[in-house]
């Protein structure tokens, strides 16, 4: 880095981070709660035997899912996105798309994980009184996810965390290009291969406080959200 | 909507029969009470009549026509025009204003204002709007949970002990509330509860639920004023004691306060007894005869119920015995309040739980 | 757990830090089981950035390094951190872009020219130049022809900074349709995937890429292995290593060229020292 | 423990006061119940004395001890010498058994089957020790939360409306089980309930609680047989109807079945009314009077509390009135079950909720 | 890689990949539940104004170290661990144990955080429900876990999954060492590095089958564990 621009050099690495992170959090979430929700709200359906294996099964699918490497994700949607890949023609590698569209495959399992566990949580008794008040079984979910914010929004605290200090993924789908796809995890890991440990610190600090920032708000509703 | 048919339904839980095969009608503007032991499954029926479980077979008919339970489309419309009041107060996390505007804002209802302000006054709760339903007391909660049931009109109210946690004031309130929207409105009600009063007050016909069964089906009249109650019902005169073994072979069962009666079983340490009221002869004077137990009191209430007249004699003022007798011998023995009698009943009469 | 560490913590085992082009290519991977049957201690190798490597040489977690960065080694050795620095081999870089060759440079001998053309032809737009921008070995070299030319491309739409390792860039050179400069052993090893590349330069003394050994001062970092130390890089100079590093071939092709007995070559590729550094280690005695 | 003492006690929620001020203490081996409209503050009264809310301000002693609600292992050890059984069940997610062994377990005892077992019989529970505690019936679960209570025996037993949702057999049982221990093993009780026979059939004292004040407190005789009754004691004559205004500026309310009401107020539209026991005349014969409302009616139920008489009248053989009249007046009057009255009360004593 | 030993070399990866995981998510359960408990439970209690600051800044400080970007977690575990560094004298850096201790940071805000709102979840009734039968505060609390136990097992998931797919940070305490600290994650990158695309998949795939697997024992706990 630049002695000259270096203030600049970072506030554009930062905001190009949120901008991917916060983006893909809010998709992932917009895709994620909804399946999360069916998922967690499905024990109460069907008892068959069948539909208990075949929900458990989904279930470590998901929860499988939140365990998958960075780096193979990150090669997977490499392999769609270059030229010769079956979404070559987009043109999308090596864009902050790309990088959206990786961490965004990371970050659902994740919300769909959490999500499912703390729809689950919710009594039963709940989502039947929205049911026996004329709510229709989408209403009634909305109520279940509206009871369950605290663990809902801990999903999306945690996707966002996961999302945010992210390297491996992005690294390949985005190439780490400066000035455009340099996030502050990408440029950690070129600080510290370079030796400058002190750098590298110093900007996962401002990783850190961005995120206690965005951290504070998301948990001030999540305190809020307790039921009592 | 308003008239229910339930035709031969089953309920299974888990490999348990829960209800066995339950058949009855309820008319368009009738109110009919459900009453039963605990887990004789009341509570069961209401949620499948308001759709909430499936039955494992038999069918409901609401308007003369079969509910389709696997049909969630006319699940939502259905339930949209039936009310219901659980057992156990579920609210949600929101203000109390908030839960009784949900049904409405379910439906797609604008101006909810008016309506959950009138019907909160109803239920004697104004001033509550703002609160947070979870940090009600729980007879608050209870008439939140009837408001939310009441705001939306339902031609069909199930009422699942509504009154169990009020206060005498509020439960006449709610019992004034619900009889005069079935007598005004014609709305059907299927209530459960274990008051009797209440349900000689309210009722237009009762089933007497029982095991998953329906064991009576009738009005207040037939069925608690035959001459021969059903066992089932047997729910005075229940006492607990220390019992031993008399040489003669039977048991001495000492409910305290110096009361002693002798039954029929063999039984040591503690026991529930129960001696069912049509067994308990009365007399104005000392009885001397087969009978092992024989007590003197007081009458301290008089119920008349039809040809039946039920007595609560209080023996050594503090046990309460209830004996039923015919309207005709009451009258013939000139009985009243503060009146001296004497019962007695063979120790065959008295049966352990 | 308590045995590994104990184990670990044994004279037995010589900790190498290195960067990640010497160990990606397979070439310690290939000689290690000869040193390691010689003298039966085993070598932990820790492959990551020359700069990292050298950082973590300067904390005292390693006992000796093999990396190619002269100005690095310099302020190591410098510094007192690290001693007996000397050449062991090279390998090369090439110049590598679209097969079309929109700057024309395929065929030149001379990098710097190469390089001339392609900021020229970028300017216009035509071109794409990518830096690796990580201020690995390869970068320095990049910065050091550009220098020459009194060029510093900065916050050009044609030049792409890309942060990233080698095969990495490589693979978006070849998406970009775009320029790059590479040592030859990862270009070898991604060959294949890179069907829209050529080597279009090479065989100039200027992309010659010079690797050395340090050892750390055992004076500074007492608890290091530096006998197992001298005894690797003392194998790696001797006949043996060297000639077991020409042996290594990879795709065919020899990756590797041993230098720490040519004290010329060493000499011009920047090791004045190789001479008296060399006999040095020819002296010490091997310690078992 | 077994004697409590609470001193000025105060409690507030998020600036609200729940409790202002409330004295009294309970003697070892009292059985004390507390009444009380919904949101008195009984519960919270009750958590306080289980010390799981702390007061604003305040003492309670027990034993003649001040209790130091800060220390957290002074609380675990009196709060292990006292059982609870709250108004809302609540049961843990396991089976029956073990939610009645848990409040063993965590004392550290070991051999629980037995306890267990007994007091499951106990509450008529035989049978349901392996099923999952959530899927009981109201009634059942609540029994269960009883033998919770019960398993430790405690020195002083919480008790908040314990038989709510219980069947009548069921309730006596429960009823029977307390006063039986209350009264064999000096357990101390406190309960609540919203059931005055209850009170009258088990209670030493009561406590009536009001807006967070004590207002009356004695025995059962003391405040139910006085000659005028506490006002906030109004539980019967509730109706519910339509009032629109008269010329004459009163309100006439339609409470169906062709019964009008005449009050002094002035409303329109829904309104539910209340008429005190107390202002009801009651004669024989037709009466002639200022008195705005007159009805026929016919006594079905006849209850003596003390020097006082509470009759049930039968309005239109709907309507129930209570009416109450000493006992003088109810011997010269000559009355009994079925007999022809005629009640009046002035538009005045008419009161609207 | 070379033929002869592959099988086994991916064997010994794999099993080290579970052994530095595992541990680290035991290790990380063992500590972060309690604590996540204990955070939890604190709405209960302290109705003040400040208590409730210091509550949300904690939960804050917490669901922002979810965010922990694993590089940085490696270069300070690093810095610790280095020679010249305060644990240097204990020899633990490129060590097995080394790398557990770096994903024990990582995965600790993790189940801390999920666990958190899980047990926040549960009514308070339960908890006040366990002290009047006689339960010590750390009896309730263990009670409240086990009636919490769906989103805690979520939390160990998603804590395992975080772990077993995290490289940054093992790469710098772990040194990627063959035989000795190499996992599969920090395989994958290298054949990512070669261009060994398939082998770096295939080894991807070995993980996540890994992965299912245990994931399949902790789901059907966790949906066993479901309230009615
Ligand atoms: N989900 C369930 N799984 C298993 N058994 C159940 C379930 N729900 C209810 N039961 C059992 O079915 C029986 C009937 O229950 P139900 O709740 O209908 O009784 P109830 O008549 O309402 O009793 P109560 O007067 O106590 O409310 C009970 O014995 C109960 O234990
Ligand atoms: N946590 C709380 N926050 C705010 N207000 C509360 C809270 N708990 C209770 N209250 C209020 O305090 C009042 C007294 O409540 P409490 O539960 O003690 O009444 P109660 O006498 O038990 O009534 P019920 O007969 O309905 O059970 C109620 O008005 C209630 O709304
Ligand atoms: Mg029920
Ligand atoms: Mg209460």
């Amino acid at each position: 880095m630049y002695e000259g621009i270096f203030w600049e050099e970072v506030l554009n690495i930062t905001l190009l981070s949120l901008k991917v992170s916060g983006l893909a959090t809010l998709i992932g979430a917009l895709i994620g709660i909804p399946i999360g929700t069916f998922l967690g709200l499905r024990r109460f359906k069907g008892k068959r035997t069948i539909m208990r294996f075949v929900d458990v099964i989904m279930k470590t699918i998901v929860n499988t899912f939140m365990g998958l490497p960075p780096v193979v994700v990150g090669l997977i949607v490499y392999l769609l996105l270059t030229a010769s890949g079956p979404l070559g023609w987009l043109g999308l590698l090596y864009t902050p798309m790309a990088m959206i569209m990786t961490q965004l495959i990371i970050v659902i399992p994740i919300i769909i994980g959490i999500t499912m566990s703390a729809v689950g949580s919710i009594e039963k008794s709940i989502r039947e009184k929205a049911l026996s008040l004329g709510a229709t079984e989408t209403q009634a979910a909305l109520l279940v996810l509206r009871e369950a914010r605290m663990g809902v929004l801990s999903s999306i605290i945690a996707a966002f965390g996961a999302a945010i200090s992210e390297v491996g993924g992005i690294m390949i789908t985005g190439g780490n290009i400066r000035w455009w796809t340099r996030t502050l995890t990408t440029a950690i890991v070129i600080e510290t291969e370079l030796g400058n440990f002190t750098m590298a610190l110093t900007l996962g600090a401002i990783l850190l406080t961005i995120a206690f920032i965005i951290n504070l708000a998301l948990t001030i509703i999540q305190v809020k959200g307790a039921r009592e | 909507m308003s008239k229910v048919e339930v035709k031969s339904l089953f309920k299974e839980y888990s490999g348990r029969q829960v209800l066995k095969g339950i058949t009855f009608s309820v008319q368009k503007g009738e109110f009919f009470v459900l009453l039963g032991p605990n887990g004789s499954g009341k509570t069961t029926l209401l949620k499948i009549l308001d759709l909430l479980e499936e039955p494992t077979s038999g069918e409901v008919w609401l308007n003369g026509e079969p509910v389709d339970y696997s049909s969630s489309k006319e699940r939502v419309m259905l339930r949209r025009r039936i009310g219901m009041v659980f057992q156990q107060t579920v609210l949600f996390n929101m203000s109390v204003l908030d839960n009784v505007a949900y049904p409405l804002k379910v439906r797609g209802e604008r101006n909810f204002e008016q309506k959950v302000k009138s019907v909160l006054e109803l239920v004697q709760l104004k001033g509550f709007e703002r609160k947070n339903a979870l940090t009600l007391s729980g007879g608050e909660a209870q008439r939140v949970a009837i408001a939310q049931a009441l705001v939306t009109e339902p031609e069909l109210l199930l009422l699942d002990e509504p009154t169990a946690n009020l206060d005498p004031k509020n439960a006449s309130i709610v019992e004034e509330v619900i009889s005069h929207i079935n007598r005004e409105k014609e709305i059907t009600i299927i209530m459960t509860t274990h008051n009797v009063s209440q349900v000689e007050n309210l009722a237009d016909r009762v089933a007497i639920l029982d095991g998953g069964r329906m064991e009576l089906l009738g009005t207040f009249q037939e069925i608690f004023r035959s001459p021969s109650p059903n066992k089932n019902l047997a729910m005075d005169n229940i006492f607990h004691g220390v019992s031993r073994i008399t040489n003669e072979g039977t048991s001495i069962i000492d409910i305290g306060d110096g009361v002693h009666i002798e039954a029929a079983f063999k039984r040591v340490g503690n026991v529930t007894i129960h001696v069912p009221p049509e067994d308990i002869i009365l007399s104005k004077y000392p009885l001397i005869s087969s009978a092992r137990n024989t007590f003197e009191g007081t009458i301290t209430q008089i119920t008349d119920i039809g040809h039946i007249v039920r007595l609560r004699v209080k023996v050594m003022s503090i046990k309460d015995f209830i004996v039923q007798v015919t309207k005709r011998s009451f009258n013939e023995m000139q009985l009243n309040i503060g009146s001296k009698v004497y019962i007695a009943f063979k120790a065959s009469s008295v049966q352990a739980n | 757990f308590a045995y590994e560490w104990h184990i670990c913590s044994q004279k037995s085992i010589i900790a190498l830090a290195t960067t990640t082009s010497t160990y990606d290519s397979g070439l310690l991977e290939y000689l290690m089981p000869y040193f390691q049957e010689k003298y039966g201690i085993a070598v932990h190798i820790i492959s990551v950035g020359t700069g990292q490597a050298i950082e973590i040489a300067r904390r005292g977690d390693v006992d000796l390094v093999l990396v190619h960065s002269t100005q690095l080694e310099l302020e190591f050795v410098n510094s007192g951190c690290g001693v007996h620095r000397i050449g062991v081999m090279y390998n090369d870089f090439v110049i590598i872009g679209p097969a079309n060759d929109p700057a024309g440079i395929s065929g030149l001998k001379n990098a710097t020219e190469a390089f001339r053309r392609i900021a020229e032809e970028g300017a216009k737009n035509n071109a794409k130049f990518i830096s690796r921008a990580d201020k690995s070995g390869t970068h320095m070299l990049e910065l050091s022809i550009w220098k020459k030319l009194n060029l510093r491309p900065l916050n050009k739409t044609w030049y792409v900074e890309a942060g990233s390792g080698m095969g990495a860039v490589l693979r978006m050179a070849n998406e970009m349709n775009a320029y790059t400069l590479t040592d030859r052993a990862t270009w070898l090893s991604f060959k294949n995937q890179l069907t829209n590349l050529r080597v279009l330069v090479e065989d100039d003394v200027v992309l010659l890429n010079p690797y050395a050994i340090i050892l750390v001062n055992p004076e500074k970092y007492p608890k290091r292995n530096y006998e197992g130390a001298l005894m690797l890089a003392k194998w790696m100079i001797s006949e043996e290593g060297q000639n077991l590093i020409a042996s290594f071939k990879k795709w065919g092709e020899t990756l590797f060229k041993p230098m720490a007995r040519n004290i010329e070559l060493a000499q011009l590729l920047g090791f004045p020292e190789q001479e008296k550094e060399l006999a040095w280690y020819d002296m010490q005695e091997p310690w078992v």
